[in-house]
């Protein structure tokens, strides 16, 4: 049965992606409360994100739907945009604070 | 359109005070509207038909349709004097503070005013939701009395007074609400009117508490009780008391508490009656103890405004002892009562802000000796005094007996215990008088050239004499004030369990 | 038969959003002609209000919609052309407000009005999004230009630190809700909110999928409204955020976020599950508890009025749960009402903020409103009226306001929600009351000076005046919001 | 229609002066003669009514009473209380007496108060008393009743603190109030039994009822019981009796009118209003004789060593007043009625004449002090004789009458017995005892008055109602000689059958024989006592201390008077006080509002905590977000399944 | 059933994606976090061409591999970035804390997506979409406009009453254009908005790098 099992895992399906997708946005997540690296969690958020474009392919090629290839092209633009946002922010930061970790962000509170 | 007129009146007037500059003008024309006010609560009287049972006097006016809430406004019996007791004790209120409130004179005004609407609002208002609004916004002014001419703990007082009185409402609300959407299953159409209200069966079941009305019945209770106040609840009464101006509180002692005594004759009790006669014992309970407590405790205060404070517990003990004998001499007693301690304890605080105006404490202790140096003020206390204990020949004791007398026909044990508390109540009164006006001169008298303490003035025995000729009036002639009442309380004892009410025009 | 590729009757439909966003551009496109000198503060705001005015205009014109167009993604129903009234007028309040706050005014006010104008244009979006992604990009339009237009504010720290942890759980939230609208696409093939509301019956019961994709959408959306837990951000960034734009965020973000509620609840996306059903109620009470008993020991007036947004969020909340399995519009009709007059209290109290704060967080707490009460009388009078009104008591619009939602949840069944909303309305009273005891009953310690704005007088005085009005003719405002959701319910 | 205007006038006359008194006539020493001429004339003005009434009422043909309805009072439910006000046999007895001792007590307070600074409030609150008393006797209902007798322990309160500067005297006043409000307070309570039982408080129809014999303790003994208490307070007996003598500290005038005369007597009379019920309940008729025979005894024995001249009249009024509830409670109302009337002259005069010391020795009351003042002032002295032998009983004199005509009906009445008759007899004894020594050391033997006193006779306003009463003191009791004296001389005995249409009275049942017997062995035991006494204070009083120091504890149990006043003190008193303390500064402090502020605290506590979690650090905000979901998750999947 | 290459492709690009992402979060070095993640998004990109999505695959590399990751690191240059050491947070109570939850999220996520992979729905009919592919075909032949209505009259019918038939409609285009198709047509007004959002972005991180802070009552200081 064991045979089975390894079989039954490594025969690819959608469950795949979607475990894959999982795993990659949970350590997405994981980074963006652990790192203190403004900049990393920036990248955590991308990486969460793309867990999300996997999930989108996924679904478009199992669902034979291509909408959700459509989907990974917005979610990438605004990805893009939310990166440019957020690292211009990030530099505004750094300007004020010559910091970016995130430990020193600890002003506004109670 | 009369009722309008009289309850809006002072909230026009008191909003277009604020606008006036000048102190002085600005009293005047408070003290004038407001005794003009009263005269229009005069022709309401004159025009009321004491022999119906119906509202009177009805203005109706859709205001929320989808929730069928109206601006439906009446009067009958059973409002009809706490209306004139509200705009009766306002002239007299302006008239005490003349010289007392010096800070912020217009805005003092107008929260007077604003205040004397939501009070006539409250008593007025036969829709549910406008009663509530009336009800909540009667907090505001008198929360900004307390807390901006009040005392030294103003604010803390000011507080608890607001905090408490509205944990009270906030359940009567959802109440209320579940009524409404009683009315539409039973009746097909939504609405808020207490006429509608009195129409609903609601579901009971005696033997287990969780049951609606039961659950409704206190939700109003703990609104009502809150405002009376009752025993465990009182606590925001004596704080606010002591601390406000003493307008704040002859209104709050003269009017406000009535508030709580209203709702449960006008809504607790008929709106519930299986429940409300369930839990009878059990309000009449926390009566006489409360009648008891708020005596014991007034004994022993050192506060003059304090001890009259907690005389309030225990006399609006009598109201509820009355209301919840749930029979004709009890509820009529309970309602006198209500009118008395309006007299009465109003009368008592406007004393009290006489004597602290001159030498600015309440500490009974320091007082002594005082009636040789200022007799005219000893009597008009006196005769106060003996209204508060419930002589014979004063308002009081007329309240009292029936009270007594209705609680009697119910239980007892609890009219024997709430007779002591006439003993009581002589003994703080008495007490207090004792120590004040007798004996040697205490600390103040002695050193009067401190703070020159003159007998009474004109003005404040022009204050005093409405009250003293009421005090008597009412304790004599009880009857005329009864005759306009009779025949609503006959009406709401008799039908207990199927009360209705209709309303002429 | 008339039939156009995309007919033009479709796309005029968006010419509201587009005037908004076409007038925004104006003010930078004059300062970057003009050499990068910054047009003159009326100007930039003149016209801002001026693109806001002709899109009402337009909206007025156009009218409402039953049906999706744009091939589904978006419908212009009456919701969604009465939240954009809503915000249109937030947007004009928010500008006027902009024009003398200490934070706002000077060099950017050009940029100001366009992020505010574009984050107005992305909520237009969001409340006309039939689509969920095209609700998701709106979402992200709003989201950005917010960001932005905190960090723009002119505190050296604050603004920056309050933009950039707004930015990183923004964006997390956001990844969530795409996340959900993933696994709801994959649960159904489609992303249009209509459609998969017909199959929420019998997904809600087989797909876990499903089921995962309604609670990460449900987070994306309650994360913006600050549900508890995912409240947290919401004093820090409230506090930190220029006062106007805080203003905008706690009504404008508000008000569309929870007008999204309602479309997913309408089309019973949080129904058919007792679970989700339970746990939304948990979540209203604790939303609610949450933030009334923080903010009653908060002593920073900005962060207080941030927990109460909280707290108002639980009401509001409540209207939501009471409406996901509502046959009758009532408790969504509640809910946008209670939208609407928050937004209207709210914006007064925080337009008196802005006059009253001073550079670096100065001014800002509630011991400065020592005595300003007699010393402005209209000032203290229009806050004071502002905090009962938030309160909830009569006869403002704070009152009907909780009246209508609390009655809503009664009829639904939902009375212990009712119960504990008014206990919480019980303990917010104290906070609120603070504000004024510190403004009529406290005497000053030092003098605050306060700044001279006609135009956010104007919005206070509106305000005011809306407070009263529609406290007392509710129904002007009720029905409306009644109908508006009525016709997404017919659906 | 004539009745009304009398009965109108014989109450408003009275309220006249005061009204003019209290309101119009200026407050100082000078307006002493004005105002007492006012007040003296507004009492004499309802003597004149009194008497006009009264007479109304003699002959065979009169009506057997006279109604007068002024208006509607309280009208509520069932409840009905009129204005409305009775002249009949009892209540005209009582008028007679509270007008007519009551001017000749005005007549002599205008001497007796010409240096005081206030005479003017005094007369004032003097008229006020006659209007409630009048109140009081002739209401024709019990409510009505009560207003009256609320209203004169009002005017007693005022008058016992009518010079209030002095703390004792304003304290003493208190008490009279207070120990006279838990009486009232019973009276309401038997008031509301009575309604509750025949629905109605009207004298008249209660009067025409029947009764039937409550023989245990059903509700109608309650009421009786009730009302009985209400009696107590105001007629001063056990365990009611303590303001009493306190009350000596009001103006002599008033202690000779309120607190001798009229007053306290308000007890025997409502009873005797109520006698057709009281006679129904044998067993609070039992337990009113046993507390008249009790405090009767009790009282003299208290009075045998008192100094103060007051205070051994004031124990003695208590000790009369026992004797009269014996009467009543052995079911001899009349009899009742008639010590009240003969007690009212004699305690008057004694009181008066008391008044007329004291102001002849300047405000000394300590009988240590005096001693021969027979000479200095013959006509109190003869005066005072009469009223000591009326008290004492000699024979021929009014209270001998009077008071035996108790102790035989308590000897020979069913619902007597011989033990009571005992402890009358013990009392009576006492009674002769220590008025013969307050004679002896007033009057008689050496002078001890200090150096700088001048004792002097009084006015002639204040002797002429001294002689007057001494008069009355003689002859008031020959209206109602018992038969056994009277058949000597073919005189009737009026006075029983005056009552006999009003009135109840359980027959006694005794021979001849047993009267004289009973009559004889009072008389002489009196008399022994009362020589007794007067050898001891005037011959051999050096002896005194000798006999002192062998019952020093007793003489101090007794000249303390029990110590009754301190154990009411410590207990009743003070457990009240500290009942309150306690009640407000743990119950009210500690319990209430400290849960109060718990709550509060609890709460903003909470607040407090849960602002913690927003610590400014984005990642634990993250994470919340990340709890949140999990949460979510987990509640909604986990209970799915 | 066998185990095709696609299937060992996948395991590889899982692998890397997985062992990458973990590095992303695990580095000290941000530098070195870039290049994982840049390492991560070209694993994606290739499981998005074992996923038959080219384009997307090429536009991921592109786009977020080139573009977004050279953003990053350029903004790294700017920071000074000595203190890495710090970076990375010690172990807490607090950390122990977010790791299980994480975890557990991470379960919740693993565990419904691999449990529920049978769920995928396919599309529903709808009929917009169809309208999209109708609009298409009208401007792909260019008649009259008259007989065109009729067509498409005629089509919409037909396609209503055979919901099948709306599917193959699309078997004739390759997925690119597919793609485009869509693009343009359901989803236009996203795409739309989303040139919006874009330029909202450039404007605001222009307008963010150029202020200057500081509280300035409308007066320019000098920065």
């Amino acid at each position: 049965m064991g045979s089975s099992v390894l079989h039954n895992f490594l025969k690819v399906g959608l469950n795949h992606y979607l475990l894959l997708s999982g795993l990659l946005f949970s350590i997405g997540v994981l980074g963006l409360l652990l790192r203190r690296n403004a900049i990393v969690i920036l990248m955590c958020i991308e990486l969460m994100l793309n867990a999300v474009n996997l999930t989108f392919v996924a679904f478009a090629k199992y669902g034979q739907n291509i909408d959700g290839q459509i989907m990974v092209f917005f979610v990438m633009t605004i990805a893009a945009a939310e990166a440019s946002v957020g690292l211009a922010i990030a530099v505004a930061v750094f300007k004020r604070f010559k910091e970016v970790n995130i430990s020193h962000f600890e002003n506004l509170k109670g | 359109m009369l009722i309008t007129l009289i309850i809006f009146l002072p909230l026009v007037f008191g909003i277009g005070i604020l606008f006036i500059k000048n102190e002085k003008i600005a009293k005047s024309i408070a003290f004038g509207f407001s005794v003009a006010e009263f005269l229009l609560s005069l022709v309401l009287l004159h025009r009321f038909d004491a022999s119906s049972v119906s509202l009177q006097f009805v203005e109706k006016v859709e205001w929320l349709p989808s929730f069928g809430i109206q601006y439906f406004v009446g009067v009958d019996g059973l409002s009809l004097w706490l209306v004139l007791l509200t705009t009766f004790l306002m002239p007299i209120i302006f008239l005490s503070s003349w010289t007392a409130i010096t800070k912020k004179v217009p805005a003092y005004c107008a929260a007077m005013l604003i205040l004397q609407t939501a009070m006539l609002g409250t008593f007025l208002s036969i829709d549910m939701i406008l009663f509530f609004v009336f009800w909540e916004l009667m907090l505001v002014p008198m929360f900004l009395l307390i807390g901006i001419w009040g005392g030294e703990k103003r604010i803390y007082a000011a507080y608890k007074f607001f905090i408490y009185t509205m944990l009270g409402s906030i359940f009567m609300m959802v109440a209320i609400i579940v009524l409404m959407f009683l009315t539409k299953t039973q009746l097909g159409t939504m609405s808020s009117s207490l006429l509608d209200f009195y129409k609903l069966k609601i579901p009971f079941d005696s033997g287990y508490f969780f049951n609606p009305q039961t659950l409704m019945f206190f939700a109003f209770s703990l609104a009502f009780a809150i405002k009376v106040p009752i025993f465990p609840l009182h606590t925001w009464l004596p704080d606010a008391h002591v601390q406000a101006p003493t307008p704040g509180s002859v209104v709050l002692a003269g009017v406000m508490l009535k508030m709580g005594t209203y709702g449960f004759l006008r809504f607790a009790i008929p709106l519930f009656p299986e429940a409300a006669k369930q839990y009878a014992p059990l309000f009449i309970g926390i009566a006489v103890f409360g009648i008891i407590y708020g005596a014991l405790v007034a004994m022993v205060q050192p506060d003059m405004k304090k001890l009259v404070a907690y005389s309030s517990v225990s006399h609006l003990g009598f109201c509820i002892l009355g209301l919840f004998a749930m029979n004709i001499e009890g509820v009529t007693g309970s309602l006198y009562q209500m009118l008395n301690h309006g007299v009465s304890t109003g009368a008592l605080f406007i004393l009290v802000g006489m004597i602290y105006e001159r030498t600015h404490s309440r500490e009974i202790s320091k007082y002594g000796g005082l009636a040789s140096v200022m007799p005219v003020f000893a009597i008009f206390f006196f005769i106060t005094t003996l209204s508060s204990i419930a002589v014979p020949g004063t308002n009081g004791f007329v309240g009292e007996f029936l009270v007594l007398l209705g609680a009697f026909k119910v239980n007892k044990l609890a009219a024997g215990l709430a007779a002591t508390g006439m003993i009581f109540g002589a003994v703080y009164m008495l007490w207090m008088y004792k120590r004040i006006f007798f004996g040697t001169a205490g600390h103040i008298v002695a050193d009067g050239d401190k703070h020159p303490l003159i007998d009474l003035n004109a003005r404040e025995i022009a204050v005093l004499v409405p009250l003293m000729i009421l005090i008597f009036w009412m304790g004599f002639f009880p009857g005329n004030f009864l005759d306009k009442t009779k025949v609503s309380i006959e009406h709401l004892v008799r039908n207990h369990g199927q009360y209705t009410l209709t309303m002429n025009k | 038969m008339e039939f156009t590729p995309i007919g033009i009757a479709e796309s005029l439909l968006l010419l509201p959003m587009t005037v908004v966003f076409i007038f925004a551009c104006i003010p930078i496109t004059i300062k970057v002609l003009n050499n990068n000198v910054e047009p003159s503060n009326i100007l930039s705001i003149g016209i801002g209000c001026c693109g806001l005015f002709i899109a009402a205009v337009l909206l007025r014109i156009q009218g409402a919609h039953t049906d999706p167009v744009f091939f589904g993604s978006l419908i212009f129903d009456k919701m969604s052309v009465m939240v954009n009234y809503g915000v249109l007028l937030i947007s004009v309040f928010t500008l006027f407000m902009s024009n003398n706050n200490i934070n706002t005014t000077g060099q950017s006010l050009a940029e100001h009005t366009f992020l505010i104008l574009s984050s107005v244009t992305g909520m237009m979006i969001l409340v006309s999004a039939s689509d969920l992604m095209v609700l998701f990009v709106g979402l992200e339009l709003m989201s950005l230009a917010l960001y932005i237009l905190i960090a723009l504010g002119h505190e050296q720290k604050f603004s920056k630190e309050a933009a950039f942890k707004y930015f990183i759980l923004g964006s997390f939230a956001s990844a969530l809700l795409l996340y959900g609208v993933a696994f709801a696409f994959g649960a159904t093939g489609t992303t249009q909110i209509h459609l998969i509301g017909a199959m929420v019956p019998v997904l809600m019961a087989t797909s876990k999928i499903f089921v995962l994709a309604v609670i990460m959408i449900f987070v994306g959306i309650a994360f913006k409204t600050s549900i508890f837990p995912f409240h947290a951000w919401t004093p820090d960034v409230y506090q930190g955020a220029p006062t106007p734009v805080s203003a905008f965020m706690a009504t404008g973000v508000k008000l569309v976020m929870f007008a999204v509620f309602l479309r997913l609840v309408t089309e019973h996306f949080f129904s058919h599950n007792d679970n989700l059903v339970f746990v939304l109620q948990i979540l209203a009470v604790a939303t609610m508890t949450v933030g009334n008993i923080s903010a009653l020991g908060q002593e920073n007036i900005k962060r207080i009025i941030a927990y109460s947004s909280i707290a108002h969020a639980g009401y509001m909340f409540i209207g939501v749960i009471a409406a996901s399995n509502a046959t009758t519009p009532d408790a969504a009709g509640a809910v946008l009402f209670y939208l609407l007059s928050y937004s209207v209290m709210n914006l007064g109290a925080f337009a008196i903020i802005s006059l009253i704060e001073k550079e670096e967080r100065g001014h800002q707490n509630i011991s400065d409103y020592s005595g300003l009460g007699f010393k402005y009388p209209f000032l203290g009078l229009a806050m004071a009226v502002f905090m009962l009104a938030l309160a909830g008591m009569p006869p403002t619009i704070g009152f009907i306001g909780k009246f209508y939602i609390f009655s809503a949840a009664i009829k639904e069944g939902y009375t212990g929600l009712a119960i504990f909303g008014v206990i919480n309305s019980l303990l917010s009273a104290y906070y609120y009351l603070r504000i004024i005891v510190n403004m009529y009953m406290r005497e000053s310690t030092h003098s605050v000076s306060v700044q001279k704005s006609a135009l956010t007088r104007t919005v206070i005085a509106a305000s005011l005046v809306l407070t009263f009005v529609y406290g007392i003719i509710s129904t002007q405002l009720y029905r409306p919001a009644l109908r508006s959701v009525q016709a997404i319910m017919k659906r | 229609m004539s009745g009304n205007l009398l009965i109108g006038i014989l109450l408003l006359s009275p309220l006249l002066g005061f009204l003019i008194n209290g309101f119009l006539v200026k407050q100082n020493n000078k307006s002493s003669v004005r105002a007492g001429c006012i007040a003296t004339a507004a009492s004499t003005v309802s003597f004149i009514c009194a008497a006009i009434l009264f007479c109304s009422l003699l002959g065979h043909d009169a009506p057997p009473s006279i109604r007068s309805y002024f208006f509607n009072w309280i009208n509520v439910g069932d409840f009905r209380s009129d204005m409305a006000f009775v002249v009949d046999h009892i209540s005209g007895i009582m008028i007679m007496i509270i007008t007519g001792v009551g001017s000749l007590i005005h007549l002599y307070s205008v001497g007796y108060m010409s240096h005081d600074p206030k005479p003017a409030k005094f007369f004032a609150y003097l008229n006020l008393f006659l209007f409630n008393m009048l109140i009081l006797v002739l209401a024709d209902n019990l409510l009505l009743l009560f207003v009256g007798w609320e209203g004169v322990g009002l005017c007693s309160y005022l008058l016992i603190g009518f010079w209030f500067s002095d703390p004792k005297k304003a304290a003493a006043g208190m008490k009279a109030f207070i120990v006279n409000r838990i009486g009232d307070a019973g009276f309401i309570i038997g008031l509301f039994f009575i309604f509750m039982l025949f629905k109605t408080v009207q004298f008249d129809e209660l009067s025409k009822l029947t009764y039937a014999v409550d023989v245990g303790w059903g509700p109608l003994t309650l009421a009786t019981l009730f009302l009985f208490l209400g009696a107590t307070g105001k007629s001063a007996q056990i365990p009611l009796y303590v303001w009493l003598p306190d009350a000596m500290a009001g103006p002599t005038p008033v202690s000779a009118l309120i607190h001798a005369a009229t007053m306290v007597t308000a007890g025997i009379y409502m009873i005797c209003r109520l006698s057709f019920i009281f006679v129904a309940t044998p067993n609070t008729m039992f337990i009113i004789a046993c507390t008249g025979a009790l405090t009767a005894v009790f009282a003299a024995s208290i009075g045998l060593f008192q100094n103060d001249i007051k205070k051994i009249l004031a124990y003695s009024t208590v000790s009369q007043l026992g004797y009269m509830f014996l009467g009543v409670g052995v079911g001899a109302f009349s009899a009742g009625m008639f010590h009240l009337m003969t007690h009212a002259f004699f305690k008057a005069l004694m009181f008066l004449g008391a008044g007329s010391v004291i102001h002849g020795m300047h405000e000394e009351q300590d009988i240590r002090k005096m001693g021969g003042l027979a000479k200095k002032m013959p006509i109190t002295h003869i005066t005072f004789i009469f009223g000591w032998l009326a008290i004492i009983g000699t024979p021929f004199f009014s209270g001998f009458f009077s008071k035996d005509e108790i102790l035989w009906r308590s000897f020979a009445s069913p619902m007597g017995a011989k033990l009571l008759w005992l402890a009358g007899i013990l009392g009576a004894t006492m009674t002769a005892f220590y008025m013969t020594r307050l004679m002896a050391l007033t009057f008689w033997g050496k002078s001890r008055v200090p150096k700088d006193i001048h004792p002097h006779e009084s006015p002639l306003t204040m002797t002429i109602p001294l002689i007057v009463l001494a008069a009355l003191s003689l002859v008031g009791g020959w209206v109602g000689i018992p038969e056994i004296i009277g058949n000597i001389f073919g005189i009737h005995n009026g006075w029983e059958h005056w009552f006999h249409e009003v009135v109840v009275d359980v027959e006694a049942h005794g021979s001849h024989l047993e009267e004289a017997l009973t009559m004889l062995t009072s008389v002489v035991l009196a008399g022994c006592a009362a020589f007794g006494a007067y050898v001891l204070y005037t011959k051999k009083a050096e002896q005194l201390d000798g006999v002192k120091a062998k019952f020093s504890k007793l003489y101090k149990i007794i000249y303390n008077k029990y110590y009754i006043d301190e154990i009411y003190e410590g207990t009743f008193v003070q457990a009240v006080v500290r009942g309150g303390k306690w009640l407000w500064s743990f119950i009210d402090v500690k319990v209430v509002d400290r849960t109060t502020y718990l709550l509060s605290d609890l709460v903003r506590g909470a607040g407090n905590g849960i602002r913690l979690m927003v610590n400014g650090n984005v990642q634990q905000y993250a994470l919340y977000i990340v709890f949140g979901l999990v949460g979510v998750m987990i509640l909604i999947l986990a209970r799915a399944s | 059933m066998d185990i095709t290459p696609q299937d060992i492709v996948f395991h590889i690009f899982a692998g890397v994606a997985t062992v990458g992402s973990i590095l992303v979060v695990f580095m000290a070095n941000p530098i070195y976090c870039s290049f994982f993640l840049a390492l991560v998004m070209s694993a994606l990109g290739g499981l998005f061409f074992v996923l038959d999505a080219a384009f997307v695959a090429a536009a991921q590399i592109i786009v977020y591999a080139g573009a977004v990751m050279v953003l990053f690191v350029m903004v790294m240059m700017i920071f000074d970035l000595k203190k890495d050491s710090e970076d990375l947070t010690g172990f807490s109570p607090m950390t122990f804390l977010k790791i299980v939850f994480v975890g557990a999220l991470c379960g919740v996520l693993m565990g419904v997506g691999w449990l529920a992979s049978g769920a995928t729905a396919t599309p529903p009919v709808d009929l917009n979409e169809q309208k999209s592919v109708m609009i298409k075909n009208l401007s792909t032949a260019p008649t009259s406009a008259v007989t065109d209505a009729e067509d498409l009259k005629k089509e919409v019918v037909e396609i209503t009453q055979n919901p099948q038939a709306g599917k193959d409609i699309f078997k004739d285009y390759s997925d690119t254009q597919k793609l485009s198709l869509k693009l343009f047509s359901k989803f236009v007004f996203a795409f739309e908005a989303l040139s919006v959002l874009l330029l909202v972005a450039i404007v605001g991180s222009v307008a963010l790098a150029k202020s200057r802070g500081g509280t300035h009552h409308g007066l320019k200081r000098p920065s």
